[in-house]
């Protein structure tokens, strides 16, 4: 049976391509994804408190060069396959490269829904993977040698809305521990459905406003839109796999690595590469494989993720 | 009118929202001293822009300053912009009290 | 007792009146409203899942009749004893033969205060009533002849706000079933009294500023803001009665027919008759009826329900 | 200035939210390419209109074009919209750069 | 244009927000009839003003008036607050249809 | 231990400080400022439900002159000690007769964080507390024989968003008493604290960009935000004990003592004494005083209050 948040973002997504009058607020748009940030941050840094952090620095430092991977072999097939000009396809590969919070807090979802436990770093994978790409892709379009103000680039990027809040929320979580956030649960747990659910809707409602670019962009797009997270979720389940999480824990680094980004990459590459068109890769990222990851990506990755991890758990 | 008026340029920049500060880094850079931004959605050669989803919102800014200056940066918007972002720039003469404000 | 949310309203109405400073963000009462009918919808869906579809469908064209009789009476007390031109008659009477949501939400928080059951298609009932009187209404103002852009029309009311909202979350409560909503009920639900409880304020808010309409135009506005819901509430009680409803449902299908729109109905009367003063219609629909609905009407039309059709439990 | 400067005429049209949508599409059917549009509030013959209530939501549309195309919008608002709509009106000249893309 | 059209004066003033409605006040007071009002940040003299946060927003407001009117308003913002407030004022010619209207 | 709300106002600072790019929407903190104080006036009216208001009155007299005291103390201390010209003395006094509503909610939260009771009249002391000290603060600028129009200024004190809400949702509370306030109260307490947290990450923010402001007016700024909250805490704590409150309604007491104002003030005082530098006043209640107090003030104010006022409890 399908989730019922996943209802609300089929309902966006009808809603917005049958030109329904439908429009949330901006300023609920932006207080959910502030508000979904902040408790995956806190429930992140909750479960890091019960453990040691040294033993993850290596693990970091695989998703880094996961995320950089994929980038580049994103790269490579929109070079190749798709003849993409040079700055276009470091722009797209980098939104590839990079994460969905939204995947990511869909996949925490349905997951709790069925009660399968995963690896609290989860969410520090999320906080990490979400810049790499970035770099590569700038480098791509540009070489390292050129005037790229990287200063700025490096405050866009460190101090962007989305990790400073889960960074954060992460701190807080591990300074205040299980008892010290028991009094703000009520809203950070307890709303969190509800609030995704909502959240979906209007994410629904933006989806659907891209596949007017995909229908001038044909086939290509929409195929690699496709074929990418699951060529990334192979490379996610290896590393997940090698680094010993759980099945939970793999599904979710599966999901990091098959979700392509939406809202932090194509905020730096509209500065850093502004010849590449926007349009273009958040029709693939936004119409394509964000919907794709809800609908058949997180059940798929699961049973891969059982399929082979299961023994480990 | 008790003060001394005068005459100034108004220069309006509508153009996406995610050049805001650079823009405003920009001008500051070019003796510019104060600035006005709203929000505003709008469509043009770069498909339609409405607010409601941040790489798609538009915002508009005013600059009072003199001429001269306001040549300049429509000089400079088009040197670095005009290719590559959705944007709209004009100019205005305005009368302005206090002219050794902008 | 008076209900808690009916003092946010008064305490909304006497801070207007008083010409107090406050003043809720616009995005929170957009907010509150898209909440309001999606829980709304999601109840309502998920109380549908549990019966027959098909024995709904001659109720649903009883109170499409009910709906069209109130505009039919309203425009022509309005053209009769009000001696309104055709278009603010038009415009003002299919105000009247439409629903209001806040006015319902009320009444559903007045019944489950109460534990006092009801049918579940009434949220049908809510999302069916609000459009045709709309159209009964350009027809009394243009004639069927005149080249009104029905497709636009079609469009503005079958894709509305209101509409797309209740269809959409009735089709996700009816699919998704008790237990599929239920990791979403802690906000839907339990949010529900507390949220209309801020909507009321703001309500009176709104309200308090058609006072000076009142003023101006007169006691016949008044005297048919209050006795055009009474002849409604005997129209509903006996459609109600004779679609053998329980009390709790003949309640809410008064309640609907009773109430008057002020949100979905302006809006498109705003656009097909354009020579109709708005601050006429609102002033009645909003500056009486909804008041007067709220304070007297609910708990009356659950009177009157449980002494007519109090057998048919 | 490096690149070819013009003048067009810059048409602002303030008026209820409800209308919105309907100007905009007479507008493209009238030539028009692009526009701005941004909320505000006001007063005017038709009362106050202060955007926190949709029925009272005002919005400001911006189009910068030919003048006869600002003639020819301004003369269209005046025969539909001037009587039965809150609505005001304006025109001013501008100086723009790439006159062609208006 | 099949009306008449006339010149009038667009005043614009740019200021701190808790001034809104001692200014619209003081304008009414003044023979204004109409005014719209639209929310702004900006930066200038006193600093940074972002819409984020009560005490530092700005708002623009325009009044569309005769040119005695914009001269009088003008005259009465410099002797009563550009002393202590951040604010710019401006005026531009536009023209409109109705010119009874302003 | 630190509260955790407390941990994302120092979230907030941070992030501010670090120039982050983490901005709420204005409708967000809008919203929670008027939920705050919905929640504690709801609170306040329920407790006040249960006793006679009689005997509050003299309690209300004395709080008033506690913040006319204040306010002509910081006078002084800004003139005599400061060099502050007439305006700016008599602005920034005002900022600390009167009080604020944050201050006053983290307190709350961490006295029922700790299950400490205090008097339901406290939230009566803080709508009282608010304004007289804008009154004296004015007479102090501008003598009393001036044309000031008291009228206008008497509207916006008396009916200021901040007071509307603390005593509309107070007769609220009051009149529904427990019972009636039950079904709202899963919005309104359950949320109380996730919402301060939200709301205080915010503040930090806010709090951040006053730091400028305080680099450049060197440390008399930075000494008199941090005595006066000290000075005015004897004096609440005398007030407190002459009043024979519990230990926990004198550490409320002494906390809306201690505690500047940052709304009403303002805003009242930008009319009214346009001469005076606002930045100032703010930098000096937002940028030290209000963070002295969450840190360091509140858990002192109680000890000294368990200290002194523990026999009477
Ligand atoms: N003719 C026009 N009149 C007014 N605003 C325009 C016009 N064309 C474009 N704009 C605005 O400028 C933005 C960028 O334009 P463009 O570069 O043509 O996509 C649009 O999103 C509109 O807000
Ligand atoms: N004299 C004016 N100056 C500037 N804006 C105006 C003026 N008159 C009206 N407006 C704006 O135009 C809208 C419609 O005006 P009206 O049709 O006079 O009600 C008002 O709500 C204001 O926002
Ligand atoms: N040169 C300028 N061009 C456009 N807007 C300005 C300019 N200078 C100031 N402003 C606006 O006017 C407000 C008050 O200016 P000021 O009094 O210089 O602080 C600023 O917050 C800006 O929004
Ligand atoms: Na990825
Ligand atoms: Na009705
Ligand atoms: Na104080």
């Amino acid at each position: 049976m399908i989730d019922v948040v996943v209802l609300f973002f089929l309902f966006g997504l009808l809603a917005g391509a049958a030109r329904s009058e439908l429009k949330l607020p901006a300023a609920l748009y932006e207080t959910l994804s502030v508000f979904l940030l902040l408790a995956i941050g806190l429930k992140g840094g909750e479960g890091l408190a019960k453990q040691a952090v040294l033993p993850l620095l290596p693990q970091l430092g695989s998703v880094i060069l996961l995320g950089v991977a994929q980038t580049l072999i994103a790269y490579s097939l929109l070079r190749a396959v798709g003849r993409f000009d040079r700055a276009n396809a470091a722009s797209t590969a980098a939104h590839y490269g990079s994460v969905s919070v939204a995947t990511f807090a869909v996949a925490l979802n349905w997951l709790a829904t069925r009660a399968i436990p995963f690896e609290s770093q989860a969410a520090v994978f999320l906080a990490v993977m979400e810049i790499p790409a970035i770099l590569v892709g700038i480098v791509l379009a540009r070489g390292i040698n050129r005037h790229t103000n990287w200063r700025r680039l490096a405050h866009e990027t460190f101090l962007g809305k989305g990790v400073t809040l889960l960074l954060g929320s992460m701190a807080i979580g591990w300074l205040a521990g299980p008892d010290g956030l028991a009094p703000i649960k009520g809203v950070f747990y307890e709303l969190f459905k509800g609030a995704l659910a909502l959240f979906l809707l209007e994410m629904g409602l933006i989806v659907s406003r891209h596949f007017g670019t995909l229908r001038q962009h044909g086939l290509f797009l929409v195929g690699f839109g496709i074929a990418m997270p699951l060529l990334s979720a192979l490379l996610g389940l290896t590393t997940g796999i090698a680094l010993g999480l759980s099945p939970g824990g793999v599904t979710l680094l599966v999901v990091l690595a098959a979700s392509a980004s939406y809202i932090a990459v194509p905020a730096a590459m509209r500065l850093a590469v502004p010849e590449a068109n926007p349009a273009l890769s958040l029709a693939a990222s936004l119409g394509i494989t964000f919907p794709f990851n809800l609908l058949v990506g997180i059940p798929l990755y699961h049973r891969l993720a059982v399929h082979f991890a299961g023994d480990s758990a | 009118m008790t003060a001394p008026s005068e005459i100034r340029s108004l220069l309006t920049v509508i153009t996406e929202a995610a050049l805001e500060n650079t823009l405003l880094h920009d001008f500051e850079g070019r003796g510019v001293h104060g600035c006005t931004v709203s929000d505003a959605r709008g469509r043009g050669q770069r498909g339609v822009r409405d607010a409601a989803w941040g790489e798609a919102a538009n915002v508009r800014i005013e600059v009072i300053c003199r001429r001269e200056c306001a040549e300049a940066l429509l000089d400079h918007l088009q040197r670095h912009y005009f290719n590559n972002y959705a944007m709209v720039a004009f100019v205005q003469e305005v009368v302005v009290l206090r002219p050794n404000k902008f």
